[in-house]
C-alpha cells in the first residue's frame, strides 16, 4: 500500500513540476526562474495562505480541539528545537546547532500546501483552522533558537555582541515572513466577522485555481533550489545528511503521539504531522542571518531546503499518512 | 579624491549607510542584488526569496579625510558580519 | 454615523492591507515587496481599469450626462492645478510649486479603484464610465503645471533650457502610465464595438477577483511607500503638511458642488469628488522629473504618496461619502 | 474578403495590444515593461501550453491524424532549415545563414496561441493535441542548424572549438524553454492519464482567462520589443528584410500542401501552417548564441523577432486562413 | 587606459548613451535600478514603480581623448540634471 | 592588492567562475543584468527574456600573482565569447 499511496502523493501536478525543477538542475538545463518572481510566488502563498486561515478561524473558534491543536502546536515549537539541540551538539558549535535547531522547530508553509493537496486528492477532510497553529509556530521556534545562543554561547563572543530579548523577540515577531502571515490571518479574521461581503470578494483570489497554479510554479522553483542545494550539503558531511531526513521522520512519530492524545481525527493529524516534521527555510534563516552570523548560511539552508523539504514533500507525506492511519484511525490502516 | 568599493550583505545594508551618513560621505551609489563568494560565505540567487538577502555593492566617492570616519564607522559591522572594502583612486570627470 | 462610515471603509481587505503595510515600517518589520512587482501591479491596474472603462464607455456613450462629467472633469483638472499654484508660491517657488498643482490637478487610480469598492460594500450605484474622466485628467494637469513653469519662471533658467510646446505634448501625452491608461481604454471601446466575443474573454481577466486581489497586494505595497515617505514630509516643513491634508478636503468640496451642478446621483458623484480630491504618484511626477528637475522630487512624490493619498483611503473617502449625502441626496445623509 | 478577415484578426485584445506595444515605441512614449516580468509571461505561457497539450494528448492521442501529423511536423522542422540555409549562404556566412536557418525551422508558441484565439474567434474547431508538434518541432531545428555548423564551417573554427555531438543535444533538448514545454507536456499527460482530479484543479490555470490576460500582456511588450528590434534590422541590410517576409510565406505554402496531404481539416490545418511559416525567439537563438558565438544575435533576432513574428501575427494568420480556405475547404474560400 | 564611471538617473539614460555614441566610445555597460543619495537627491527603490527611475551606473573603458569629447558631451546633462562621473587608471588584463 | 573588472555574457558566467574558482581567488562578486555595448554585441534588455541572457559585471579583488593565473584561464572564454577585462590599483580600507 505505500507504494501506492507514493505513487499518488508523486502523480500530482505540485510534486510532478517539484521533480521538474530537479530534473533540470540534475540534467543540466539552463531552466530559471529569475529573481524576483520567486519572491513573488511566496508572497503570494503566504498572503493566501493567512487570509484563509484567518477566515476559517473566525468560523472554527469555537470548536472544541482548536484551542488544545494550539497550544500542542505552540508547545511542539519550542520542544523540538531543544531535542534538535542537543543532538546537533554531538557534532556542531552552539551557533550551528541553535540555528538549525530553531530552523526545525519551525515550520514549513509550502509542505502544508503540499500535504493539504494530498488530503484534497485521497478525500480525506481536514479543518481549514490548521492554518492557526502554522502562524504560530515560528516565533517560538525563532525566540528558542536566540535564546540558546544567548545562554550557551561563549562569553566572549566576537565583538562582544550581546543579544538583547527586545532584539529576539523582534526578529522572532516582526520577520517579513512571520509578519505577512500573521497580519494575513488576522485581516482575513476581521474581514470575516465584519465584513463577509470583502470576504467573498478575496476568496476566489486567495483559494482558486490561482492558488493551486502559484504552487506548481513555486514548487517547480523549489525544486531548482533544492537541487543546487544538495552538493552544498554534502560539503557540510554526514552527520548533517542523516540528521536532515532522520530528524523529520522522528518529530512526526512525536507528532502522530501528540495528535492521538488530542484525539485529532486523520486529516488534523496529518497537518498537525507535517507542522512538527517541515523545516523552516524563509523565517528562522533570515532571524539567524542578522542575529548569529556565526552559523553557517549554508548549513542551517542546506539541511531544510536541500534534503528535508524534498523528502517531506515527495515520501515524508505518504509516508506520515501511513503512520497516522496506523495509530490514529487503525480501521482504515 | 577616492572612490570606495563596499560589498556588504543586503540585510546589514541600513546600518552601512547609517555609518556612512554619520561619516559625512557626500553622496553614495548602491547597487543590490549583487551575488558572490568571499572568505567565508557564499551568496547565491535564492538568498532572494528566502529572505537572506543578497549582497549590495556600495560605491562611495569621497575625500581622504572622510575615508578615514567611514573606517572606524563600519569596521565593526564588517568584521561581525563578512563583507570587504576597498579604495581606489578616482578624479572627477 | 461617521465613524460608522470610517469603519465599514477601514474593514476591508485593501485597507487593512494598506495598514499592513503602514504599520510594517512603524514596527520596522523587514517585509518588502521587491522591485519590480510593485510595477507588475501598477501596469496591470492601469490595463484593467482602462479596458474596463472602454467597454462601459462604450455602453454609457449616449448618456446624458457623460459628456457634462467629462468635460467638468477636464476643466477641474485644470482650474485646480491653478487654485494650487497661488496657495503654494506663499511659500514655495515657481518649479516646485508648478509641480505639486500639477500633482493635485491629477488624480490617482488607485484611491479612485479603492472607491469603487467602498461604493460596491455600501451597495450605491455608479456608472463605469467614470473611468473616462480619470484617463482624461491626467494630461490636461501636466500641461498646466508645465506651462506655469514656462510663463512663470525667472527667465534665466539654468542652462538655457527652454522649454517647448511640443515637448510639453509629449510629455503630457505619452507619459508612460497615460498611455497604457488611454490605450488600454481605446482598446476595451474598440473590442466592446467591434468584437464582443474578444471582450467577453478579457473582462474576466480585467474585472474579476483578480483585480481586488492584485489591489489589495499594491495597497499592502503602497502602505509600506507610504508609511516611508512620511519622514521626507516631515523634513519638508509644516506648510507642506498642512497642504497636504487640507487641499484634497478643499478639492473634495468643490467637486461636490460641481457635481450637484451636473446632477450627478451619489455614486458617481463620489467618484467624481475622488478625481478632484486625489492627486497624482505616477503620471506627474514623472512627467515633472524629466522637465522640471528644478523641482524636488521629494516634495512632490512625499506629499502626494505620503500623505494625501492615504488621508483620502482612509478618512477621505467616508468623509467625502458624508458630504455627498448632505449636499447631493439630503433625504439619505 | 481578406480585409475583413484582416480586421477581425486585428481587432481582437492580444492583436491590439501588440499594436499599442508598436506605437509606444513610434511615437517614444516611456512606457516600459521592466525584466523580468517578460520571462514571468513567457514561463506562465509555456508551462500552460504545455499541460495543456499534454492533456489533449492523452484524449487525441488514438485519433488517426496525430502520428502521422506529428512526423509531417518534425520532417518540416528538419527540412525547413535546409532550404533556408540554402537560401540564405546567397548573401551570408555559414554561421550566420545556419543560425537565422534553425530559428526558421523552429517555432514561434505566441504566434500559435494567437493564431488559436483568431480560430476561436472564427468559430473553427482544431484539436488541442496540435500542441505536441509544436513542442517537437524546436529541438530537430536546432540540431539541423548545428549540424550545418559541425559540417559546413570552415575546418580552422577560431580556438580550434569542435562541435561534440552531446553538446548538440544537449543544447538541443534541456535549453530551458525547450525543456519547460516538454516538461509540461509530459506532467499534463501523466496527470490527465493517472490523475483526473489533480487535472481538473490545474486546468483552470492554464486555459482560463487568466491565459487570454497574460496572452494579451506579452504581446504588449512583444509590441514594444519588436518595434526596438527593427532598426536593428534595417542595419542587417535589406536582404534580410525580404528573407524575413517570403521566407514565412513560403513555408507556410509548403505547410498547406502538407496540410493537404495530411488529409487536416481547416482548424488544424492553419496550425500546421502556423508552425511552418513561424520562426523562434527564444530556444533556437539561446542555442545559437552558446555554441556558435560567430553568428550575430542581432540578425537572428531581429528578423525573427523584429519583423517575422508581427507580420505572422497581423497578416500572416489572415493569410495563411485564406490560402486553407482555398485549397483545403474550397467550399468556404 | 582609463575607467570612467558615471551614476545618473534612468531617465537620463538615453541622452547620455547618445553623447557617449557621438563621443566614440569603444564600448559602454549599464547596470540599472542603482538606488543612492547625492549632494541634491535621494533615490530610493520605489522611485521605480512611479516611473520615476532609479539610478544607472555607467562604466566605460576608453583612452584618455576620448574622455575630453565624452566630457564635452554629457557635461550639460550632468549639471543640469545631477549625476556624478569620476576616472580612474586601468590598464587590461 | 588589485581590482579585477570582468564584463561577459551572463551565458558564459559558469565558466568564468569555475575559471576564477581554479585560479584560488580569495573571492567574487557578480552583478547581473547589466547591459552594453561592445566592439562586437550589442546586449540589451530583452535578452532577458529570450533567453539570451544580458551582461554580468564581476569585480575580484585580489593579489597580482593570482591575476596572472586568472588571464591564462578566463583568456579563452573571453577571446571566443567577447566580454572585457581590466585591472586597477586598490587597497584595503
Ligand atoms: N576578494 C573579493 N573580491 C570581490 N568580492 C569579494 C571578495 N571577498 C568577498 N567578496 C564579497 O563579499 C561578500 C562577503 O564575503 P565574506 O567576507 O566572505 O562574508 C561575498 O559574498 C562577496 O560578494
Ligand atoms: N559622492 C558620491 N558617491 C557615490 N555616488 C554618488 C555621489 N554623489 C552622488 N552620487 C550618485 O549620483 C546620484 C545623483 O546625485 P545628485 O548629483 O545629487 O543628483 C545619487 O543618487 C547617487 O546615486
Ligand atoms: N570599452 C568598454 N567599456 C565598458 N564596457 C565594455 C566595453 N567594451 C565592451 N564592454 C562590455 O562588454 C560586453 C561584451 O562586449 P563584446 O566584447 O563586444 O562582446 C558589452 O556588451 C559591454 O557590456
Ligand atoms: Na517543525
Ligand atoms: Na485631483
Ligand atoms: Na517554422
Amino acid at each position: 500500500m505505500e507504494t501506492s499511496l507514493l505513487l499518488q502523493n508523486v502523480l500530482t501536478p505540485p510534486v510532478l513540476f517539484f521533480f521538474l525543477g530537479i530534473i533540470a538542475v540534475v540534467v543540466r538545463s539552463d531552466l530559471e526562474i529569475p529573481a524576483p518572481l520567486p519572491k513573488l510566488f511566496s508572497l503570494y502563498l503566504l498572503l493566501a495562505i493567512g487570509v484563509r486561515g484567518g477566515f476559517e478561524l473566525q468560523i472554527g473558534i469555537k470548536e472544541e480541539t482548536l484551542l488544545p491543536t494550539v497550544c500542542a502546536a505552540i508547545i511542539m515549537s519550542l520542544v523540538i528545537p531543544l531535542i534538535c539541540f542537543a543532538v546537533l551538539r554531538l557534532k556542531l558549535d552552539v551557533f550551528n546547532a541553535a540555528a538549525i535547531a530553531a530552523a526545525y522547530g519551525s515550520i514549513s508553509a509550502v509542505t502544508f500546501i503540499t500535504a493539504e493537496s494530498f488530503l484534497k486528492s485521497q478525500g480525506i477532510p481536514f479543518d481549514g483552522w490548521m492554518v492557526a497553529p502554522l502562524a504560530l509556530m515560528e516565533s517560538p521556534a525563532i525566540i528558542v533558537g536566540l535564546a540558546l545562543v544567548k545562554l550557551a554561547a561563549p562569553k566572549n563572543r566576537p565583538n562582544k555582541r550581546v543579544m538583547k530579548w527586545r532584539k529576539i523577540l523582534h526578529e522572532s515577531m516582526l520577520n517579513g515572513s512571520v509578519y505577512l502571515l500573521l497580519g494575513s490571518l488576522i485581516i482575513g479574521f476581521l474581514t470575516a466577522s465584519h465584513n463577509p461581503d470583502g470576504l467573498e470578494k478575496i476568496r476566489p483570489f486567495t483559494e482558486s485555481y490561482l492558488f493551486y497554479g502559484v504552487e506548481c510554479f513555486f514548487l517547480l522553483d523549489m525544486g531548482i533550489v533544492a537541487a543546487q542545494r544538495l552538493p552544498g550539503l554534502r560539503k557540510a558531511g554526514s552527520f548533517l545528511i542523516v540528521f536532515a531526513v532522520c530528524m523529520p521522520v522522528f518529530n512526526a512519530v512525536l507528532g502522530v503521539f501528540i495528535a492521538k492524545l488530542l484525539l485529532l481525527e486523520a486529516g488534523n493529524a496529518l497537518l498537525f504531522v507535517i507542522l512538527c516534521a517541515s523545516a523552516s527555510y524563509l523565517a528562522v534563516p533570515t532571524a539567524m542571518r542578522m542575529t548569529v552570523p556565526e552559523a553557517k548560511a549554508s548549513y542551517y539552508i542546506s539541511t531544510t531546503l536541500g534534503l528535508t523539504f524534498p523528502f517531506n514533500i515527495v515520501i515524508g507525506i505518504p509516508l506520515y499518512m501511513q503512520l497516522v492511519n496506523k495509530f490514529i484511525s487503525p480501521s482504515l490502516g | 579624491m577616492k572612490r570606495l568599493d563596499l560589498i556588504v550583505s543586503e540585510r546589514e545594508l541600513d546600518t552601512i549607510i547609517e555609518a556612512l551618513e554619520k561619516a559625512e560621505v557626500p553622496g553614495y551609489t548602491v547597487l543590490k542584488h549583487a551575488t558572490g563568494r568571499g572568505p567565508q560565505t557564499i551568496v547565491s540567487e535564492d538568498m532572494e526569496f528566502t529572505g537572506l538577502g543578497a549582497n549590495a555593492h556600495v560605491i562611495i566617492f569621497c575625500e581622504q579625510e572622510i575615508l578615514e570616519k567611514v573606517k572606524e564607522n563600519i569596521g565593526p559591522t564588517l568584521s561581525y558580519y563578512g563583507g570587504v572594502a576597498y579604495v581606489s583612486e578616482a578624479t572627477e570627470l
